[in-house]
């Protein structure tokens, strides 16, 4: 090959999206029957193309690297010779078929995308005002309950902000068992500042599931670690009992 | 009271995000909602009529005052700046959230074809994808969708504007002429 | 050249201070400033004539849409439900106590670094944290956790719901480049 062509390659694998967009490109460059791949022909091109960037120091994504064993497999199984009796479901045992779903879904959401870029855009083609509201407006006492508009994106990036900021590893891990037993700790204190105190039994109330039993039960440990709540047992396997250590 | 198209105008005017129905109804609390409506829609008629700079337009499930768009490259001269568009890539996923939300990541890679943890990154950056919640399967992976700034940014009333999928139905078609292909 | 007035329309709605004859005519090259200025004339007196509820005004040395001074009092009452974003130090407060919680104050500004009895206070009156204890130890400090509203606020069933660290992590790495590439 030589550089022209060698360049050639080096800008069209900048735009491909991924190996669903390379062979999509190869199917249009040859004027292929999406239903009816050459599966030969397009694996040839397909490995010829990463071979290229290959050759010209490119990074490569893991994912072509699959799609090319994908589609050497369903070379393979092309050339296993077809069972006689025709039956209706030939079409799924067509080594294709699953090539072929997925090629035509990718190609419809590519084409949305594409629609999707070409609707007016916000700051492209469409403008909004943007001048802040005169002072005397923009302040105004409010009686009705405040609105908040912020997302939970908002709030993990913070966290994670804050995070990087101070370095602190031990802040790092957030576990998801953990936080199950958050809800159940606030869910204890919110109880127990209504009711005063609580027996265990109905701490876990009416959800006697093994998982709700185990996690009031962390939760009250938990609490009491903290100080939070202190528990009591007038005898070995009587009734516990908790309060809040404090009074509130 | 004053004449309602008039109050409505300046309501749209003041407001940050695109002005919903209800809450100009909220404010004019006197006044039938279908009435309200009909003072939006002749609004609307009287921008386009005037061929004003200005157009008032239903966006995100709201009413907006926006410039029109064959004027678009006057008000880029203004501004001078070079708007940020969405990479392919960005607007691949984007259009896969906005079509098949709610969904979780490996749905979104699954079609693609290709990791998306850089642009879901960057869509989420945008707000233009959030999360709304998790699914209830091993993993309890995030599930995204689209927001209203979505709708906002692409011009759209609501997620039923988004152009059908054209070929998605050629695709429900294509189990059909799947079985036509002659075994090699 | 599309009509001169609907152009200005334009680049007033979406000038961040108010737009001065100068800015226009940089913008309009080949347009004359007298041009210029009879067209914003023109459409001071349209929009007064039209007794729309926005008027352009001359205001700091430029050009603005403004609500009409009568229709003050509707604005106003629009303005009242406006939806409050949370500031930084909220947002940051907000959460550390979702991901730490229960938490005590001394442990927030252990964490964040400084003071945070503001956006503390903040947070309570928002109704997005709570107080849901003391804790037993000397000065009985108060214990902070987060409230029901904050799960209706971020769209989450339950705590377990929040995001993790390692899911936006994940979303932040790059692609993994591979080195082998099999021979066809």
């Amino acid at each position: 090959m030589n550089e022209e062509q060698t360049m050639d390659y080096a800008i069209k694998l900048d735009i491909f999206e991924g190996p669903l967009d390379l062979l999509l490109y190869l199917i249009k460059k040859n004027e292929i029957d999406i239903y009816n791949i050459p599966i030969a022909l397009i694996t040839e091109q397909y490995l010829h193309y990463l071979n290229m960037i290959k050759s010209l120091n490119l990074d490569l994504a893991g994912e072509y690297l699959v799609m090319a064993a994908t589609l050497i497999h369903i070379k393979s199984k092309m050339l296993l010779p077809v069972p006689q009796e025709p039956s209706d479901e030939e079409s799924e045992d067509d080594p294709r078929f699953e090539l072929i779903k997925q090629l035509l879904e990718y190609q419809t959401f590519k084409e949305a995308a594409a629609d999707l870029g070409k609707r007016p855009l916000l700051e492209r083609d469409v403008f909004v005002r943007s001048a802040p509201l005169p002072a005397e407006i923009e302040k105004s006492d409010t009686e009705e309950e405040e609105l908040i508009e912020v997302s939970i994106f908002e709030l993990i990036e913070a966290f994670h902000h804050l995070v990087s900021r101070i370095d602190k590893k031990e802040l790092l891990e957030i576990d998801l068992e953990k936080m199950s037993i958050t809800d159940i700790i606030n869910d204890v204190m919110e109880r127990l500042t209504r009711e005063k105190n609580l027996t265990f039994d109905e701490l876990i109330g009416e959800k006697k599931s093994r998982r709700n039993v185990i996690y009031t039960f962390l939760a009250i440990l938990e609490l009491i670690k903290l100080k939070m709540i202190k528990a009591y047992q007038t005898s070995a396997f009587g009734v516990i009992r908790v309060f809040p250590a404090v009074e509130s | 009271m004053e004449n309602i198209q008039a109050i409505i105008e300046a309501l749209v005017l003041v407001s940050e995000a695109p002005l919903t129905l209800e809450k100009i109804c909220a404010v004019l609390e006197e006044v039938e909602k279908s009435q309200v409506k009909d003072a939006l829609d002749k609004l609307i008629a009287e921008y386009e009529e005037r061929q004003s700079g200005i157009c008032l337009q239903e966006v995100a499930g709201g009413y907006q005052f926006r410039t029109r768009t064959e004027l678009a490259n006057w008000v880029k001269k203004l501004k001078g700046s070079k708007p940020a568009s969405l990479s392919p890539a960005s607007l691949e996923t984007l259009a896969i959230v906005a079509y098949r939300q709610p969904i979780v990541k490996a749905e979104i890679e699954s079609i693609r074809g290709v990791d998306v943890s850089a642009p879901l990154r960057g869509l989420l950056d945008k707000k233009l994808v959030r999360i709304v919640g998790r699914k209830d399967v091993p993993g309890k992976p995030m599930i995204y969708g689209t927001t209203r700034k979505f709708l906002e940014v692409f011009n759209l009333k609501d997620l039923s504007e988004l152009p059908t999928l054209r070929e998605l139905k050629e695709l429900n078609q294509s189990q059909e002429n799947i079985e036509d292909i002659p075994s090699s």
